[in-house]
């Protein structure tokens, strides 16, 4: 199979063969790899590439989009297949249409900053969530409008809850 | 010695509690708030009541409940841990109405030095130094001038209405002191409509460092070491360690003996710690402020001085006379403490309340694992989001680290994301390393530094993502495949699944 | 110092060295036969190679193999570990053979050590005091007088051709040595058919205490104290501590110099360790052998010395020197490991592998974990059965076991039995905590007062069987009239399922 | 719902009912507690009783049988529900039929000792399995006759897997 991965908005062709159980043949950028990749435990694997070993912890955070910690460090990397990948850019580059903001953690909506019908700038705050002791300000990653507010004050949250809904403005 | 100790806290520090009282063949009984009844706390100690609803107002900082409790369950005394009614001098008075030991020093030392007033003015009878400065106002350039002979440069000129950082001047010298009185002055009128400015000494690469002391109720007082706690992110302490990298012996004789003075001044009786702003620079030091209770980051003492502070505090309060004498403290090797709390640190230290679904603690010689955590349980959201604490030893600071680091890659803690991988790169930062910050080092160097960190496995990572989305496409189209011709796969990948092993 | 290592072993102990690598910065090549894949010693390393299929004779045990790896991966040196090869002469000869440092003594060492006869000529030329005795046989009644005259009583008066305990006679007195000399002859001619009788040293309340030793390559030598290995199981150890209960610092300072005298012998220049029988009664300490290699039971030393002999090891095989000297060595608290085994000890310590499916380690001061399991690690039938290591440290002795019982408490193995239940009985038991035991202990006295325990706890069992078979009989019937009914519960206990948490 | 337990041997009547999410009341011969039961983790219970707080790792081993680890302590506790009980006593006190010897653990079979068609007797050595390094004797329960014998020498065994079978000596 092959694969465009993004990381840190740089491109990188990968291609994945299978060459055994548990082992596969990797292909990054030119440069090929064995690997033997183990599951030790929920999202957690060993990998073993060409007799280097190493701990990841790979979660798949959402479509095509993999978060994942090595050595302490943390890399947010996107795999999409090549095919999938060269029709979204027929289409067109994606449209940023409306945005959903969701909570990033469970919590309780402590304030709203905005309301339906207001406008936000981009990195304005729409609103405060409060967990652990701490406020946290939920802001808008676009400037736009606020066609709806999901939030309630003072009502528990979950992660990943909707909380509101934004429309961009149009340049 | 006490029969039944009720412990008033949850998390990491209760179970630290129950540990020491089970070590000394003391009964213990846990307390929870209904969030909390799979704490760890609840099934490590021996008795266990429910005080109440999620809000630590209505539960853990309910004083009347705690009470009812402890008398139902006929303890002799309460061990607050830290926060929660740890520094409530009310509730110790509340405690020892009831007959019960309120495990912690004299309510009266409490209320005095829980106050930045009236402690600030005890600790000044004793000759305790604290920050030069003025409580006044300026009056005018004489009256700059003579101030600023008294405390001496660099010195810092405040704006009485400001704060937060704003209406501040650094004067570095006596040539520069007066054209920068009238600018602070200018400035604090345009900023906050009012030009009065006061006098204070400017700390140069101010750390954070304080003293560990021991009073018992027979008058006897010790202090056991200090304790570097200069790592901290706005103004929250995330790394401590003992000995502190620029305290030599004299230097620790001298604040030990200003710690006691200001721990005398409240005849007190417990475990306490007396907290001081120390410059860099000059390594002077100056009084902060006295915590009237078990720190959060006591091990670092324990383990370089090996005396059991939860113990000997307990010890203290059943009446028994120190078991150490100040000839007896002796620190040996290096002790450093990471918190690892439920915040992402790649994400500004968003609180990450959540369930452990994996958990490895890191093994081996030199460690230490505080944590109030388990595989299964869930990080509520109600309560400060320290989750363990990662001790480490070694026979110095150079092995201390080197350890730290060994342990920090054997951290995993999986459902939730926590503060490892920013105490792994802490690890590994040189100024860090050789012992070259203050308290404002994370906030500005660190930050900046570890946002260009060269990231030598992004290779690593891209390769693991990859063949885990191949493995699900594989595994959706087998399904597919499965469901549409009935199974018919081909022998070898049939082969391959029933020969490996079912968690490949 | 060596760049990089391979450690030729697997489990807890590969770990171990893994980790002393690690803060050395030292680089680590793992091996792994075909079941080991998923080892903690695999993931915890910087490089891997699979050596072969699970029997150790074809991968762990098998020189080539390792050497053909260690060359491959271009490592500067191999430690073995204990078990498998650490032992073999051989093995350590190929290793040089192939320029490769083998982190151990010289072969010589090894190969005098390893052999009986060898080892007990080449220590008793340097006066090491072996258990008294003849090698030939008792001729006859004044031959018989001679030869106790000259041992003593009580003696052991023994069948050649006898064994495993059988044709053994203890003789108290010189009143009764003729009548046991006859009576033992005539014995051994009905049992064995052969009526040669030789005679001993009886050793009264044999304990088994060892020393270890640290010798470089530059002749210096030095002994690190004794541990208390007498907690055994029909020969194998369980629980070991330093020091001893039986040992004072003159007695320490003997037995270190006859383990001095016997590895001077041959030239030790590594972590060895001289093991001696010890009468419990007279505390006369005679020669057993000598381990040439590290020992399981080596992190009690290191606790109570504060000296990492897996590093000082790695460092004598680098050819530095010794970086501790005799009078440097200081025996300070007291520590316990508890040999924690994937065996049965309600079920005559029958072997348990199997999948570790929850693991809760204990933690808190003094503890320190060795363990070569995880949750979710299978345990493979193929190799021994230790699992895991708990290691405590206190302040004394006394200390040490309440922190053992405190640890033991916390400790949850899930998936397969252990050997934690056996220790927190063991830890409890009064001859124990008295220091009061032999090498019989286990077999003997301790498992008739096991077996005859005080079970206090035995209704909160019959609750919590009860409850589950409850539970599991209303799952049934729930599944069975949600099938019958189409879901028409009851509605109280439907807003339970919904409002309690899911993990009920 | 009523139960027999059984610990070592002796009978005691046991009376659990529900009395909210998760907590019951339980009757145990006369004596009456309130138990809150909660599970941390796979077959790992939080036990509060009476306001004591108790780790408890219950396995359900067998049919009615409980295996249960508490303080370090070992208990095996059968289970049964009164009324199939009293049933079972009608029908009859369990006639000792044939005898299914099953492996107690994974490992190799290494020697047989008996053979189909031999007579054993209690506590005589049918056959020796080896697993981490250790040899182990597996016994015959009973008096008898191998009326057949499935372990071959020199095969693995998993854990529970039928060794031999084993009819019992005519009284």
């Amino acid at each position: 199979m092959n694969y465009v991965a993004t990381f840190k908005g740089e491109d990188v062709r990968v291609k994945v063969e299978e060459s055994g159980p548990g082992l596969y043949r990797v292909r990054v950028d030119g440069e090929e790899f064995e690997v033997d990749f183990f599951s030790v435990q929920e999202n957690i694997y060993s990998l073993i590439i060409d007799h280097h070993s190493y701990e990841v912890d790979i979660d798949e955070v959402g479509r095509d989009q993999y978060s994942v910690l090595l050595k302490n460090d943390h890399f947010d990397v996107k795999i999409v297949d090549e095919k999938k990948k060269k029709l979204a850019e027929k289409l067109g580059a994606g449209a940023s249409g409306r945005q959903e903001i969701k909570s990033p953690m469970a919590g309780n909506i402590w304030k709203l900053m905005k309301n339906q019908g207001d406008s936000v700038k981009e990195g304005e705050v729409l609103l405060i969530l409060e967990a652990m002791k701490m406020e946290n300000e939920i802001r808008s990653p676009i400037e736009g409008v606020v066609t709806s507010m999901a939030a309630v004050e003072g009502s528990a949250v979950s992660a990943g809850a909707l909380l509101c809904l934004l429309n961009p403005v149009e340049n | 010695m006490f029969k039944k100790i009720l412990i008033a806290n949850r998390g990491e520090i209760a179970v630290r509690v129950v540990r020491a009282c089970k070590e000394l063949g003391i009964a213990t009984v846990a307390v929870y708030s209904d969030v909390d009844r799979a704490g760890l706390h609840v099934r490590v100690a021996d008795e266990a009541y429910c005080i109440g609803p999620a809000p630590a107002r209505q539960s853990y900082l309910n004083p009347d409940k705690i009470i009812e409790v402890a008398r139902k369950a006929k303890v002799d005394a309460i061990h607050p841990g830290y926060g929660f009614l740890s520094e409530n001098a009310d509730f110790a008075e509340l405690c020892i109405k009831n007959e019960i030991v309120f495990i912690g020093p004299n309510p009266q030392a409490i209320r005095i030095m829980g106050n930045k007033t009236t402690s600030r003015v005890a600790v000044a009878e004793m000759n305790v130094p604290l920050v030069p400065g003025m409580k006044e106002n300026l009056r005018n350039e004489k009256h700059c001038q003579e101030w600023a002979d008294k405390i001496g440069y660099p010195l810092m000129l405040k704006a009485a209405a400001g704060g937060g950082g704003k209406g501040m001047r650094k004067v570095d010298g006596p040539d520069k002191l007066m054209d920068a009185f009238r600018a602070t002055k200018s400035e604090a009128l345009k900023s906050f409509n009012d030009d009065a400015v006061y006098m204070e000494r400017y700390i140069e690469n101010p750390r954070h460092i304080e003293i560990q002391i021991l009073g018992d109720k027979h008058g006897n007082m010790i202090h056991v070491g200090e304790r570097e706690c200069s790592i901290q992110r706005r103004h929250q302490k995330l790394i401590e360690e003992a000995p502190s990298p620029i305290v030599d012996d004299p230097m620790r004789q001298r604040m030990g003996e200003a710690a006691l003075k200001a721990a005398r001044a409240v005849d007190y009786d417990s475990a306490g710690t007396v907290e001081f702003i120390v410059s860099g620079t000059t390594k002077e030091f100056f009084f902060l402020e006295m915590n009237t209770r078990l720190q959060v980051e006591h091990p670092v003492t324990e383990m370089v001085t090996g005396i059991d502070l939860c113990k000997e505090m307990i010890r203290i309060a059943a009446g028994e006379k120190l078991s150490i004498q100040q000839e007896d403290v002796q620190m040996r090797g290096h002790a450093i403490e990471c918190r690892i709390s439920a915040e992402d640190p790649d994400n500004d230290f968003l609180p990450t309340p959540g369930k452990i679904v994996g958990l490895r603690i890191p093994g081996g010689p030199g460690i230490r694992d505080e944590s109030g955590m388990y595989e299964g349980f869930e990080v509520p959201i109600h309560y400060d989001p320290l989750i363990s604490k990662l001790v480490v030893y070694g026979q110095d600071r150079q092995n201390a680290i080197a350890r730290c680091r060994r342990a920090l890659s054997e951290y995993i803690v999986k459902g939730i994301k926590t503060t490892i991988p920013f105490h792994a790169r802490v690890m590994l930062n040189e100024h860090f390393i050789n012992g070259d910050f203050d308290t404002n080092f994370i906030d500005n160097r660190f930050n900046m530094e570890d946002a260009e960190r060269e990231r030598p496995h992004e290779k690593v990572a891209v390769i693991g993502a990859a063949i885990k989305a191949f493995r699900l496409d594989q595994k959706k189209s087998r399904t597919s495949l499965a469901a549409k011709e009935g199974g018919g796969m081909n022998p070898w990948k049939l082969s391959g699944r029933i020969g490996s092993h079912t968690n490949r």
